[in-house]
C-alpha cells in the first residue's frame, strides 16, 4: 500500500479536499495533507496560500471547500477544543497595555486553566523572558514580544502548536534557545507546525515538511525523500581532492555518474543517486588514491528544494 | 583582447559625475517641500485643495483688474470697487490660513510617521537644515499666496491708470514697502505656529483640526473671555486671538479703520503689542521645532 | 591588513543615562563585506547610528572612509548609503519618483538622478514595479526598493540593517545574491543581521558584538578547523568509527556524525579509507567548521 | 466566569488608558463649564432652563454620541486591526460570551464617561439652585443612551476601520437631521431613548419644560428600558453571530 506522505498516521490535524477562495482568487486549491506529532514545516513562497491555510487550521476562517479537523472536530463549531491548540500569530497581536506576564496569565484565564499563576509562571521560565516579563509590551522589541507570544501560546500545555514565523526579529541566542523549545515539544508528541522563510532553521527543526505553491500542495514528506523524488533535476556535488583529473576520469566509468565538471582543484559532480555516490567514492578515491578533503552536496538542501519547487 | 568584439557589464555602472552634498540636498529637499503641498507628482486626489485654494486667492485680484479694465473703457469717472492692496489681505490672510493649515501637516507628519527621516539622516543633511528647508518651502508658498495677487493688480492697476504706467507705478510705490512687511507679518504669523502642530501631532487630520481650532475658537473664546468683565484681567485673554494678530497689524500698516469686533481692540491694546505676539509665538515654535527635530534625527 | 580600513573605533563609547550602549570599543574593518552580529541590545543599532552621525558617542572617536563619525558628519554622508531596519519609504509616491528624490537628497543633479534611479531600480529587479505607489507593495520589494536608495548614489561603504527581513526565500535568495555582488561594483557593505547563516554567506570580516563589548573582529575564512573532519556517515556509523579507533584516530560521534582527529596520521585518507574498507558510504564530509554561531554562542555565554 | 470578567477587565484597560482617561474626563467637563459660563452671561433665564438647554442640546445629542462612539468604536475595532482577534477568539469559551464581555467592557467604559458628565452637569446646577432631584435622572439617561450607542457602534467597529466616521455621519445627518424631520423614527434614535429615560424620572414639569426644546417625542420611561434591553440584546446576538460566522482575519 503505498502510503501518501502528505498523511501520517495517527493524525491530529487533517485538512480534506480543502479550498479556499476570496472573490475570483483562488488561495488554497484542494490540499489534502495531515499534521502528526512532532515538529512540521509549512513552507511556500508569499501569497502562496500558506497564512491561509494557518488560518483555516486555526478555524480563524472558514474553507470555501472541503473539511478541517483538529483532534477529531472542526474547530469553529466545538470551541471547547481551542484548549489544546496555541497559535503564534505572525502579526503583533499583543496588548501594548498589558506587561508580558498580565498577557500570559489572560491567555491562561481565556483557556480556562485551573492554577493560572503557576500555568504563566512555567510558561514565562520556558522561554526565559526573565526580568523584562513585567515591562509593558508597548517598549518590547520584535525579539522578546516573539518570546511573549510563545509564551502566551504554550500557556495551556496544548497539543497542537501553530507557530506562522515564530523567529521573526528574534537575535541569535534567542533563535536556538527557540529552536530546541519547538523541537522539545515536538519530541514530546505535540504536533508542532512551524511556517518559516528561514528554511535551514526549518530544516534543523523539523522531520517533516509541507510544501505549497500557488495554492496547491507542491511536495511533502521529509527532505532527502522530496529531494530523491525530484528524479528529474539530478544531485550535484562539490568534491575537493588533491588529484581532481585523475579522480574525475575514474568517476566518469561509474554507471550512477551523470557527469563531471572540473573548475581549478574543485570537482562537481552530477548523480541521479546521491547515496550512491556516497559509497562508492570513498572506493574509488582509495583506488586511484585521491585525497578527498571534502565532498559537500550542493543542491540536497531544504532550500534547494524549495528553489526547484518553486522554479518547476 | 580581440577588438572585434565586446560584452558590456550591464550590471552596474559607477558614478563618476559631480556631486552637490549638502548644497544639492537642501535644494532637493526644498523642491520636494513645493512638490508636495501642491500634490506634484501625487495622486489628482491630493491636488485638488492646495490648487482650488490658489485659485480663491488669484480669483479676485483678477476680477478686481477685470473690472477696473471694464470701468476705464466704458465709464471711467465710476470709483472701482476695489478697496486697496491693504483690503485684499483679508482674502489672502484667510486663503493662506487654509492652505498652510493643510501644507504645515503635509511638510512634516508624513516624513515621521512613514520613517522617511531615517533617509534623510543617512544623507548630507544637518537636522537643522532639514527642518530649516521645510520652514523654507511653507514660507515661499506663503510668500506666493500674498504677493503674487498684490503684484497682479499693483501692475493691472498701473497698466489701466490715466497717468501712464511708469508713472502710476512710481505714484503708489509707497504702497510697496507695507504689502512687503504686511506679507511679511501674516507669514510669520501662521507657519511657525503650524508647524509647531505639526511636529507635536501625529495625523495630519488633527494638525489641521487643531491648528485651525487654535486660531478660531481661540479667537472666539478670547473674544467671549474678554466680553466676561466682571472676571478680573480678562482683558488679556485678548493676547489668545492669534488669528486676528495679524489682520490688526495689516489694519494700522495700511492705516485702515479699525472694526468694532477686533478683541485686541476691545480689549485696548496698540497695535505692536499684536505684533510682539506674533514675535512671540513665532520664536518659541521655531525653538521648540528645531530642539524637536535635533532629537528625532 | 594590507588596504587602509574603512571603519575604525577607539576607545568608542556611548551611554544613555545609566544604560551603558558600547563601552571601550575598539576595532579596524577592512574594505570588502563586514557583517555585524549582536543579541538584542548588545549595542548593533546604536552603532550605526554613531557612524551615521545620528548619535554622539560619549567617549572616544569613530572614524568612517577617513573621516571623523561626528565633526566630519556631512563628508561620512555623502559617502555611505544606508538601507534602515524599520519602514522608512513614503507609501504615496511610485518606487521611480522616490529612488530619483533619494538620488537629489545625496546631491546628485536631476539628469544624473534619473539615470542612477532606473539603472539601480532594474539591477535590484523592480523593472515594472518601479511606476506603481510604493503603498502597494510587498515586503519583498520594499525591501529591494530600500536598498536601491542606499545605493543609487554610487557610495563607497553601505549599511544595511536586517536587508532580509520579512523576505520569503526566493527573495531572501535574491537580496543575499545582491549583497554579495556589491564588493563587484566598488561598493563596501556593512551588514547587521540575526540571521548568521546570512553573514555567512555573504561577508568575509565579522564584528561580534556582547553587552556593548567587541566579542571578536576577525576574518570569517580561518574558522574552519583544518586537522579535524566531519563526516556524515550513510550505514552502519559504529562500524566506522570502530574501525577508525583501531587505526589510532580520536572518534567524536553524534548519531551518524562522527568528528574524527588525528595527532599522526592524515584524518581525511583515514575517514577515506576507513568508509572503503567497511563499504559504508558518506552524505557529507569535509573540514569542522566552527559555524558563525558556535563562536557566538560560546562568546557570549562567558 | 472568569474568562469573561477577564475579557472585560482587559477590554476596559485597553479602552481606557491614562491619556483617554484625561481627554474624556475633561471633556465630560466641558457642558457643566458652558453652563457655569452661560450663569454669568445669561445670569437672567431661570436656571433650569439653562439646565435643560444643556441637556437637549448639547449632553444627549452631542457630548453622548461622541464620547461613546470614539470608546465603543475600538472595542472590537482595535483587537481586529492589532491582530489580536485571534487571541481571543481561538479559546475554549462561547462565542456568545465573548461578544457580551466586550459589549459589557465598552458600555462600562462609555457610560462611566457620561455618567461622570451627568454628575458634573447637575451638580453645577444644584449648587446654583439647590436642587438635586435631577442628578439620578441624568444619570440613568446618559447610561440609558451609551448603552443603546454601544450597542450600534460595537459591531460597527468590527466591520469598518473608519467606524468612528461612519458614526459621526450616523449621529449628525440620521439622529439630528432626519429624525428631527420625521419624527416617527425618533424611537431609533439612541439619545432620544436617553432622554425618554430622563424626563420618564424626571419631575413631571421638566417634561412638560422638554417638549419646547426642539420637539423631540419621547416615549415613556418603560417603553425606553424596554428599548435598551432590546437593542442591547440584538447587538449582542449580531456580534456572536459575526464571530461565529464571519472569516477572522
Amino acid at each position: 500500500m503505498t502510503t501518501n506522505p502528505a498523511l501520517v498516521e495517527s493524525p491530529t490535524v487533517e485538512l480534506d479536499d480543502t479550498s479556499k477562495w476570496f472573490g475570483q482568487k483562488v488561495a488554497v486549491s484542494n490540499v489534502t495533507c495531515s499534521f502528526g506529532p512532532g515538529v512540521t514545516g509549512l513552507l511556500g513562497p508569499n501569497g502562496a496560500g500558506k497564512t491561509t491555510m494557518l488560518r483555516m487550521l486555526t478555524g480563524l476562517i472558514r474553507p470555501s471547500q472541503g473539511s478541517v479537523r483538529v483532534l477529531g472536530v472542526w474547530p469553529r463549531t466545538s470551541p471547547s477544543v481551542y484548549a489544546e491548540v496555541g497559535l503564534v500569530p505572525e502579526e503583533a497581536a499583543v496588548y501594548p497595555a498589558l506587561t508580558a506576564r498580565e498577557y500570559v496569565r489572560y491567555a491562561a484565564t481565556l483557556s480556562g486553566i485551573a492554577d493560572v499563576d503557576e500555568a504563566t509562571a512555567r510558561a514565562i521560565d520556558t522561554v526565559a523572558l526573565g526580568e523584562p516579563a513585567d515591562r509593558k509590551l508597548a517598549g518590547y522589541s520584535k525579539g522578546m514580544r516573539q518570546r511573549a507570544k510563545v509564551a502566551a501560546a504554550l500557556v495551556s500545555d496544548p497539543q497542537v502548536l501553530l507557530l506562522d514565523e515564530p523567529l521573526n526579529g528574534t537575535d541569535p541566542v534567542q533563535r536556538l534557545h527557540l529552536i530546541n523549545l519547538f523541537q522539545r515539544l515536538g519530541s514530546e508528541g505535540r504536533t508542532v507546525i512551524v511556517s518559516s522563510h528561514i528554511l535551514d532553521e526549518v530544516d534543523r527543526m523539523s522531520d517533516r515538511v509541507i510544501a505549497i505553491v500557488d495554492g496547491r500542495l507542491a511536495a511533502a514528506g521529509d527532505v532527502a525523500a522530496i529531494r530523491e523524488a525530484m528524479s528529474d533535476i539530478p544531485y550535484r556535488v562539490r568534491i575537493e581532492s588533491d588529484s581532481t583529473r585523475v579522480l574525475a576520469a575514474r568517476l566518469l566509468e561509474e554507471a550512477l555518474v551523470h557527469g563531471v565538471s572540473v573548475d581549478g582543484g574543485i570537482l562537481h559532480v552530477e548523480t541521479g543517486d546521491l547515496a550512491a555516490l556516497g559509497r562508492r567514492v570513498p572506493a574509488v578515491a582509495r583506488e586511484v588514491d585521491a585525497r578527498i578533503t571534502s565532498f559537500q552536496p550542493e543542491d540536497a538542501s531544504l532550500e534547494s528544494v524549495f528553489r526547484y519547487l518553486v522554479r518547476r | 583582447m580581440t577588438d572585434k568584439g565586446v560584452v558590456y557589464d550591464l550590471g552596474y555602472v559607477p558614478y563618476e559625475g559631480e556631486r552637490g552634498a549638502r548644497r544639492g540636498a537642501i535644494a532637493t529637499t526644498y523642491r520636494d517641500g513645493i512638490f508636495r503641498v501642491f500634490g506634484i507628482r501625487r495622486r489628482a486626489r491630493k491636488k485638488i485643495l492646495p490648487w482650488s485654494l490658489v485659485v480663491l486667492a488669484i480669483l479676485p485680484a483678477t476680477v478686481f483688474v477685470g473690472f477696473a479694465f471694464l470701468l476705464s473703457t466704458f465709464s471711467p469717472e465710476a470709483d472701482s470697487p476695489f478697496g486697496g492692496h491693504g483690503e485684499y489681505f483679508t482674502i489672502t490672510g484667510s486663503v493662506v490660513l487654509l492652505f498652510v493649515a493643510l501644507a504645515g501637516p503635509e511638510l512634516l507628519i508624513p516624513d515621521r510617521r512613514e520613517g522617511v527621516l531615517s533617509i534623510y539622516s543617512s544623507r548630507p543633511l544637518t537636522p537643522d537644515d532639514y527642518i530649516g528647508t521645510r520652514a523654507a518651502s511653507l514660507l515661499t508658498v506663503v510668500a506666493g499666496f500674498m504677493l503674487i495677487p498684490q503684484v497682479l493688480m499693483y501692475i493691472g492697476f498701473a497698466a489701466l491708470s490715466s497717468s501712464g504706467f511708469f508713472s502710476a507705478l512710481l505714484d503708489n510705490a509707497d504702497e510697496i514697502p507695507k504689502i512687503l512687511a504686511t506679507s511679511v507679518v501674516y507669514a510669520v504669523a501662521i507657519a511657525p505656529l503650524v508647524l509647531l502642530i505639526s511636529t507635536i501631532a501625529s495625523r495630519k487630520a488633527a494638525a489641521t483640526g487643531i491648528y485651525l481650532g487654535v486660531l478660531f475658537v481661540g479667537t472666539g473664546l478670547a473674544a467671549a473671555l474678554v466680553e466676561a468683565t466682571s472676571v478680573p484681567g480678562s482683558r488679556f485673554a485678548a493676547l489668545l486671538a492669534l488669528g486676528e494678530h495679524a489682520d490688526y497689524v495689516r489694519d494700522w500698516v495700511f492705516g485702515l479703520a479699525v472694526s468694532s469686533d477686533r478683541v485686541m481692540a476691545t480689549a485696548g491694546f496698540d497695535p505692536w503689542v499684536s505684533l510682539a505676539v506674533i514675535a512671540v509665538v513665532a520664536v518659541a515654535s521655531s525653538i521648540f521645532v528645531v530642539w524637536r527635530y535635533r532629537r528625532l534625527m | 591588513m594590507s588596504e587602509a580600513p574603512i571603519l575604525s573605533a577607539r576607545d568608542l563609547g556611548l551611554a544613555y543615562g545609566s544604560i551603558v550602549a558600547l563601552h571601550g570599543v575598539d576595532f579596524d574593518l577592512p574594505p570588502g563585506r563586514i557583517g555585524l552580529v549582536g543579541a538584542n541590545g548588545a549595542g548593533k543599532t546604536t552603532l550605526i547610528k554613531i557612524l551615521l552621525g545620528i548619535l554622539k558617542p560619549t567617549l572616544g572617536s569613530a572614524s568612517v572612509l577617513g573621516f571623523d563619525a561626528t565633526s566630519d558628519m556631512l563628508d561620512v554622508r555623502s559617502r555611505i548609503g544606508y538601507l534602515p531596519e524599520t519602514d522608512c519609504l513614503p507609501l504615496d509616491i511610485t518606487a521611480a519618483n522616490f529612488v530619483v528624490y533619494a538620488a537629489g537628497l545625496a546631491g546628485l543633479p536631476a539628469n544624473a538622478a534619473r539615470q542612477r534611479a532606473s539603472d539601480v531600480l532594474t539591477l535590484v529587479g523592480l523593472e515594472e514595479e518601479r511606476f506603481r505607489p510604493i503603498e502597494g507593495f510587498s515586503t519583498g520589494m520594499k525591501q529591494r526598493t530600500k536598498l536601491a536608495q542606499a545605493i543609487v548614489h554610487d557610495p563607497e561603504l553601505v549599511f544595511l540593517d536586517e536587508p532580509t527581513a520579512g523576505l520569503d526565500p526566493e527573495g531572501r535568495e535574491e537580496m543575499l545574491e545582491l549583497i554579495s555582488r556589491l564588493g563587484g561594483f566598488g561598493i563596501n557593505v556593512l551588514v547587521s543581521s540575526h540571521v548568521l547563516g546570512d553573514i555567512e554567506r555573504t561577508c568575509d570580516w565579522v564584528l561580534m558584538l556582547d553587552g556593548g563589548r567587541v566579542l571578536r573582529s576577525g576574518p570569517l575564512s580561518h574558522l574552519v578547523d583544518a586537522d579535524v573532519v566531519a563526516v556524515e556517515v550513510i550505514g552502519d556509523s559504529d562500524v566506522v568509527a570502530q574501525h577508525l579507533i583501531a587505526a589510532g584516530a580520536a572518534v567524536d560521534a553524534t548519531g551518524p556524525r562522527l568528528l574524527v582527529s588525528t595527532t599522526t596520521d592524515d584524518p581525511f585518507r583515514l575517514v577515506r579509507d576507513a568508509l572503503a574498507e567497511t563499504g559504508t558510504g558518506m552524505r557529507s564530509m569535509g573540514p569542522k567548521a566552527t559555524t558563525l554561531e558556535d563562536v557566538f554562542l560560546e562568546g557570549s555565554e562567558s | 466566569m472568569r474568562a469573561a470578567w477577564a475579557i472585560t477587565t482587559t477590554t476596559i484597560r485597553q479602552l481606557l488608558g491614562v491619556r483617554r482617561l484625561i481627554l474624556f474626563g475633561l471633556a465630560e467637563l466641558a457642558p457643566a463649564g458652558v453652563l457655569l459660563l452661560m450663569t454669568q452671561t445669561l445670569a437672567e433665564e431661570a436656571a433650569l432652563d439653562r439646565l435643560l438647554a444643556m441637556v437637549a442640546a448639547l449632553y444627549f445629542p452631542l457630548f453622548v454620541p461622541i464620547v461613546t462612539l470614539i470608546v465603543a468604536a475600538s472595542a472590537l475595532g482595535d483587537e481586529r486591526r492589532d491582530g489580536t482577534l485571534s487571541f481571543l477568539v481561538l479559546r475554549p469559551i462561547p462565542r456568545s460570551v465573548i461578544a457580551l464581555s466586550k459589549f459589557g467592557g465598552a458600555v462600562i467604559v462609555a457610560a462611566g464617561l457620561n455618567i461622570f458628565g451627568a454628575l458634573a452637569l447637575t451638580a453645577a446646577y444644584g449648587i446654583e439652585t439647590g436642587s438635586w432631584n435631577l442628578v439620578v435622572p441624568l444619570v440613568v439617561g446618559g447610561a440609558f443612551a451609551s448603552i443603546v450607542y454601544a450597542s450600534l457602534f460595537v459591531p460597527l467597529g468590527f466591520f469598518t476601520d473608519r467606524a468612528v466616521l461612519v458614526g459621526l455621519v450616523f449621529v449628525f445627518i440620521f439622529e439630528n437631521a432626519v429624525v428631527s424631520a420625521l419624527n416617527g423614527l425618533s424611537s431609533l434614535s439612541p439619545w432620544r431613548i436617553g432622554m425618554s429615560a430622563f424626563t420618564g424620572l424626571a419631575p413631571t414639569e421638566v417634561a412638560a419644560e422638554l417638549s419646547e426644546f426642539g420637539g423631540a417625542s419621547l416615549s415613556s420611561f418603560g417603553t425606553a428600558l424596554f428599548r435598551t434591553v432590546l437593542i442591547a440584546a440584538l447587538s449582542i446576538a449580531a456580534t456572536t453571530m459575526v464571530l461565529r460566522r464571519r472569516d477572522l482575519t
